[in-house]
């Protein structure tokens, strides 16, 4: 083969450099940084002192549990209703085209203005959202200050800003179907019902894959939305990884937070890596 | 113009031999296919004289120029693709001039032969159209004006016509023909279907897995295979193949007599069996004969040769139209 | 179209009215309110109408801010996209034509690139060395460094779709190595380059943390700052804080609408390979 | 506009070209709380007026943790502006001053800087690093006069009165007994801070014990009495509906207005009062927290934010002259006309003007007698952890009690004693 003439690396370069300079070197040296203790001005060697002290962070399994939770509540309900939104979207509906523009369109406001926003509009009194149910008849939890609800309310606004991503590629993957399937199965008799689960489920597994696994990612180092309605709170109840290492960072513990980046780096892998391997050794099946 | 000389060219490729040592000439204006079945190296050795692959080993020589490492630019060589590899953001005048303005040749002169090209093919109608508005022949033409206007010495084609219809293949065949014969290059031309070879070819190379069969004529190859292979593969339906005693009487491994040098009768013949089967062409009947001794014999008679399948039927071959084949 | 879509149509889009666009009528009616009034959340509507008040009132503060920031961000969104979106298409092309043994290892970093949170403090001693910490141009490059993978990715399985068929026909033309990227492959990109500027601009327009870290300084002010910013400055003044939101919100908007045809192509053949 | 423009076309040619200026320009690192923004205009007004050809360039960092980490990697870096305004207390401990920060002892007017503040912003070797910005503050309670009157409540000497003056106000008012803004998280943690006189009148060495690793919040009664004060509030319902989506904004109006009776907090409060609520600033009192005796009641005080210079300024010497400037009395009067006066200056013959707003005047006379103030913990000790105010927010929404809070307060501070790499931990 001669792709080393055709597609020389050079073509990597410029911004490879980049890369490499301004990410994988200071990633590198944070390892190093994670051995120390780190107040900016001095480094002192600790060993494995920070990874210790990581582990007996008193809200270290709240977080763990918070950042897995949020990150497969976000992400199940990110395909679930990605899915059904993109066959809603894709049959001809009256308005349809509004209708994606509309679910896509949070997807591009920033994570700060929705935070600031969407907390206003959950305030458990004067919300939107209360006031709404209010009229229902319905008295509304309290959403982000209630500590078994907040981490909850969070997700839903993440996934209400990111569905639309996820209907997006949804929609994309539907149209790679052929028709054909569909005609072959109504000529089967199959129900409409049928169709969905035994054809639009299977064939759209590729879309899945990326939704389940971009929004996996992003759900399990998922902090500002997190950080601009709760700061991880009331008290500890919906930190997770991502905003106890920033509170550490801020506190100033560098090497402690970096270490924890680590941590939360090698948790995102365990999950996110044998998942990937899975979906992919299943796809081969098909 | 030019001939291509190929000198035991080897291709490995992740430890699979590709190519076990090719040895060819092409002669200068001469249409040569590269026939065999899928797996057999025809189009990597296709792809080793255009220099888009390299070759393990071995020398490539076009117009006596040693090209062995030269870039495919370099090589005075054009190739038209199985997919053909139109550009789909460029009309149909800018894919085939896409080379002429690489090489920054003169605007009017790139106009001027785009023009030629497309007249030569009848693609001046639709020079502005975009690939995607053109039916299957017609993006075959533009490929093939592709080639042309760069005025290359050898052609090089890839299974070109495999993605037409019947009837589009057979016209294209033919245009194809004339065109060689207007042109007067050398071509190279790769393909799976021995008709096109028959049809088309001066000289056929029969390729197979990573070695020349063998090369000659397309009658040569018609009426003198060397190899079982080429016997089997030349022609159609296939040559009747059967090792055992009869091979054996001849001191050869293998015996040979293809369907239509079979003469048969109701009455008496050298072979005696019951039709299993029987195809009706029109003009010729297919007939399968279950043969005690050989197994299932094929053969080919007038289409008015009227039988039924269960009958019994003799077969015999024609005098000086068997073939003793060595292993 | 049928009855019965055209009835799901309609509860489709009350409902998707009523989740969706309800919670940006707030946000620009917030806007448009007195302080007063805005306090209390409502969606009422105002007694008065202030939009030039408050929109005026945003751009002034702090001495002309907001335009400010709206410069600096335009720069570093604009610089970077562009840089991005060519040399991520190159990695991605490399990447997916040529097969080698570094696959695999080249693989891993740009996975790693999407994993791995940024280690700050080193990146801005790093970027103190280069002489870029506090520019607009330091602040390109990190963008540029950390949208690459997802970047990557995207044109990696969209190029896979390209015939291989192309590129060896234009080296048959007598195309160099650049020239078949250039003229042959990066016209084809076309749809996913579209989706790639338009998600990398916006993440690129609205990001916060970064900026924050390496591009300190009040000259250097990018939009979502001025938000952060009048946060706090705001806080008894909600129509101002909201009016800023609805001002920081309309780049991506006008970016949307722009290219909002072009978005579900770019994903057909990109994202969904992954 | 125009200034725009010119700003647009600065930042343009900085690309390429450094410009000159002539006349030196002085940038400030000031956190976006408006008062500060205001003082700060002010100040640097006053004394551009004195030298034209200074002029000054202010930058907003956020408040908060967030700040802190600004301002410490900006040192780091040695990114720092000129002039920075940072707190005084632990925080301060965390920039390294010796190393980072530039002694200001020998600015003109560096006698006229009280010793009780000079003293919480030194090095051992006696290096003073800042001059204060502001006002010394009190912490404790805020309240709102006209409830007090119309329900003839009487100021709480001690923690039982308080708590039944609450009860009164439970019973006999629709108001809230005590304001709590959780949304702000940070003004959870005031019951707990402002109780530190009560802890240094039975425990005069709690501070000295506790930076040495002998003392425990948890272990040590008096210490632990603060978060069992919060829990008791909390249990008793005294709080506001939704305190957990109430803001510090909120907390404010609501104590100014009557809505709510009590809200802890810092003196620092009174301005923003008058700017959000001005017809009712003189409804709004303040006392000290009250500990269990009556004849130990005293006030926690808080030192101001101060003005710092980074060790490697550019304009070292006209950064000084403007320290030296803030520490006269003409500054604190400036002070005064931009914001208010809200507690004692900490500047020599500053003095307050007569109309200042009841609450400040509910203050004064624990400065007047010797004893009655204490400063908080975070002046003393150099530790403070990180997560108090979660952990109060915790004990204050009745999702943890005092004890449990308390001993992973003592946790969480060991981390910061062995990132300040303390003796003994």
């Amino acid at each position: 083969m001669k792709s080393s003439r055709s597609y020389p690396y050079w073509f990597i370069l410029p911004s490879g450099l980049i890369y490499l300079v301004l990410f994988l070197v200071p990633t590198v040296t944070a390892f190093w940084f994670s051995l120390t203790q780190w107040d900016l001005f001095e480094t002192r060697f600790i060993g494995l002192e920070n990874y210790s002290q990581f582990f007996q962070e008193p809200f270290l399994i709240t977080g763990a549990v918070n950042t897995v939770v949020f990150g497969a509540v976000t992400s199940i309900a990110k395909s679930i209703l990605g899915l059904l939104l993109a066959v809603l979207l894709t049959s001809g509906l009256l308005g349809q085209s509004f209708l994606r523009t509309l679910i896509f369109f949070p997807v591009l406001v920033s994570t700060v203005g929705i935070g600031i926003a969407f907390t206003e509009i959950m305030h458990p009194a004067r919300g939107m959202i209360n006031v709404g149910l209010s009229y229902l008849g319905i008295h509304g939890p309290a959403w982000l200050i209630d500590p078994h609800l907040a981490l909850f309310s969070v997700a839903l606004v993440d996934v209400w800003k990111g569905v639309g991503l996820a209907t997006l590629i949804y929609i994309a993957g539907l149209a790679t179907i052929s028709s054909d399937y569909y005609e072959a199965a109504r000529i089967d008799g199959a129900t409409k019902l049928q169709m969905f689960f035994r054809i639009t489920v299977p064939l759209v597994r590729p879309a899945t894959v990326t939704v389940v696994t971009l929004s996996l990612i992003s759900g399990l180092r998922s902090f500002d939305l997190i950080w601009a309605m709760t700061k991880g709170g009331p008290g500890f109840s919906s930190d997770v990884l991502a905003s106890v290492i920033y509170k550490q960072y801020q506190a100033g513990f560098y090497g402690l937070s970096t270490a924890g980046n680590i941590i939360l780096f090698v948790l995102v892998a365990l999950i996110v890596v044998p998942l990937t391997y899975w979906f992919n050794r299943r796809e081969v099946d098909l | 113009m030019a001939s291509v000389k190929l000198k035991n060219i080897h291709k490995e490729f992740n430890g699979v031999k590709i190519l076990k040592g090719i040895d060819l000439d092409v002669n200068d204006g001469e249409f040569c296919v590269f026939v065999g079945p899928s797996g057999c190296g025809k189009s990597t050795l296709l792809r080793i004289i255009s220099g888009l692959d390299d070759a393990s080993s071995g020398e490539i020589e076009i117009a006596d120029k040693d090209v062995t490492h030269a870039d495919p630019i370099d090589r005075g060589i054009a190739m038209v693709f199985q997919s053909y590899a139109l550009y789909p953001h460029l009309t149909v005048r800018d894919n085939i001039g896409f080379g002429l303005s690489l090489a920054k040749r003169p605007k009017n002169e790139i106009n001027e032969r785009v023009n030629t090209a497309a007249k030569m093919l009848q693609l001046e109608a639709l020079l502005d159209r975009k690939p995607k508005d053109l039916s299957g022949g017609q993006r075959q033409r533009v490929a093939i004006g592709r080639a042309i206007v760069r005025n290359p010495e050898v052609f090089l084609f890839d299974e070109p016509l495999s993605n037409l219809d019947a009837a589009l293949r057979s016209k294209m065949r033919l245009e194809l023909t004339e065109l060689h014969a207007e042109l007067n290059a050398t071509m190279i031309y790769v393909t799976h279907d021995q008709i096109e070879a028959m049809t088309m070819a001066d000289k056929i190379v029969v390729l197979n897995a990573g070695h020349v069969e063998q090369v000659g004529t397309p009658m040569e190859l018609y009426h003198h295979p060397k190899t079982p292979f080429v016997a089997g593969f030349i022609g159609s339906p296939k040559m009747n193949l059967f090792e055992g005693q009869t091979a054996q009487e001849h001191g050869a491994d293998i015996y040979g007599i293809r369907p239509e040098h079979l003469t048969l009768s109701t009455q008496t013949g050298k072979w005696q069996g019951v039709i299993k089967h029987i195809e009706h062409l029109g003009a010729d009947v297919i007939v399968h004969i279950q043969v005690q001794a050989l197994g299932t014999l094929v053969a080919r008679a007038d289409g008015d040769f009227a039988v039924t399948t269960g009958s019994e039927i003799y077969a015999t071959p024609q005098q000086g139209r068997e073939h003793f084949l060595s292993k | 179209m049928k009855r019965q879509q055209v009835i799901i149509g309609i509860v489709a889009l009350v409902l998707g009215v009523l989740l969706f666009a309800t919670p940006f009528m707030f946000i620009g009616i917030t806007a448009v309110k007195s302080a007063a009034e805005a306090s209390h959340l409502g969606l009422s509507l105002p007694s008065k109408w202030l939009f030039w008040e408050n929109f005026m009132a945003v751009i002034k503060a702090r001495n002309y801010m907001l335009l400010l920031a709206y410069f600096n961000s335009t720069v570093i969104t604009v610089g970077a996209i562009s840089l991005l979106a060519v040399s991520a298409a190159m990695i991605g092309y490399v990447i997916q034509r040529r097969p080698s043994k570094w696959n695999g290892f080249i693989y891993a970093l740009i996975l790693a690139g999407l994993m791995i949170p940024p280690a700050v403090v080193p990146t801005i001693w790093l970027l103190k060395e280069l002489h870029l910490f506090k520019t607009l141009h330091g602040m390109i490059l990190i963008q540029v460094a950390y949208g690459l993978s997802f970047s990557v990715l995207l044109f990696r399985s969209f190029i896979a779709s390209i015939p291989r068929d192309l590129d060896e026909a234009a080296i048959i033309d007598g195309a160099k190595p650049w020239q078949v990227f250039f003229k042959v492959i990066l016209p084809l990109l076309k749809p996913i380059t579209i989706t790639v500027v338009l998600v990398q601009s916006v993440t690129i327009f609205n990001d916060f943390t970064n900026p924050l870290y390496y591009l300190p300084g009040k000259d250097n002010v990018t939009v979502q700052l001025t938000l952060y910013n009048f946060q706090s400055q705001f806080s008894s003044q909600m129509n101002l804080l909201f009016m800023n939101i609805l001002l920081v919100t309309i780049p991506p908007l006008i970016m949307f609408i722009f290219f909002n045809k072009q978005i579900v192509k770019g994903m057909t053949a990109g994202a969904v390979k992954g | 506009m125009k200034d725009l423009v010119k700003k647009l076309t600065v930042i343009a040619f900085a690309f390429s070209a450094v410009s000159a200026a002539s006349a030196v320009e002085l940038s400030i690192l000031i956190d976006n709380n408006p008062d500060t923004v205001a003082l700060t205009q002010a100040l640097t007004l006053a004394y551009s007026k004195k030298h034209p050809d200074v002029k000054f360039e202010m930058e907003l960092r956020p408040g908060g943790a967030e700040g802190d980490n600004i301002v410490k990697t900006r040192l780091a870096t040695g990114e720092m502006a000129d002039v920075f305004i940072y707190n005084s207390g632990s925080l301060l401990q965390a920039l390294r001053p010796s190393r980072t920060l530039e002694p200001i002892n020998d600015i003109a007017n560096f006698s006229n800087i009280l010793s009780s503040f000079t003293s919480t912003v030194s090095d051992k070797k006696g290096n003073v690093y800042a001059v204060p910005a502001q006002t010394a503050m009190g912490g404790g309670i805020l309240y709102n006069k006209r409830l007090y009157k119309e329900l003839g409540l009487k100021v709480p000497m001690t923690w039982k009165e308080f708590m039944a003056n609450c009860a009164i106000i439970a019973a006999k008012s629709k108001a809230a007994p005590i304001a709590q803004t959780y949304r702000d998280s940070w003004t959870s943690q005031l019951i707990v801070l402002a109780d530190y006189y009560n802890v240094q009148s039975e425990q005069p060495n709690f501070a000295d014990d506790y930076t040495n690793n002998k003392a425990k919040f948890a272990t040590t009664p008096s210490a632990l009495r603060g978060f069992e004060k919060l829990q008791q509030v909390s249990e008793a319902g005294y709080f506001n509906d939704y305190y957990g989506a109430a803001t510090y904004n909120d907390g404010l109006n609501m104590v100014a207005t009557g809505k709510a009776a009590h809200y802890p907090m810092l003196t620092f409060a009174i301005p923003a009062i008058n700017i959000n609520t001005p017809d009712q600033i003189n409804d709004v009192g303040f006392f000290a927290q009250p500990g269990d005796d009556a004849s130990k009641n005293g006030l926690t005080v808080w030192m101001p934010n101060a003005f710092y210079l980074p060790k490697e300024g550019d304009h070292k010497d006209i950064a000084k002259d403007f320290l030296s400037y803030v520490a006269t009395v003409d500054a604190c009067n400036t002070i005064t006309n931009a914001i208010g006066a809200n507690g004692p200056y900490l500047i020599k013959g500053c003095t307050l003007p007569d109309n200042v707003f009841p609450a400040v005047k509910d203050m004064l006379p624990y400065f007047q007698v010797e004893g009655r103030t204490a400063p908080a913990l975070e002046f003393l000790s150099p530790i403070k952890g990180p997560m108090l105010e979660q952990l109060t927010v915790e004990v204050g929404s009745s999702i943890r009690t005092a004890k449990s809070a308390a001993e992973l307060y003592d946790q969480d501070v060991e981390k910061q004693a062995k990132q300040l790499n303390l003796p003994n931990w």
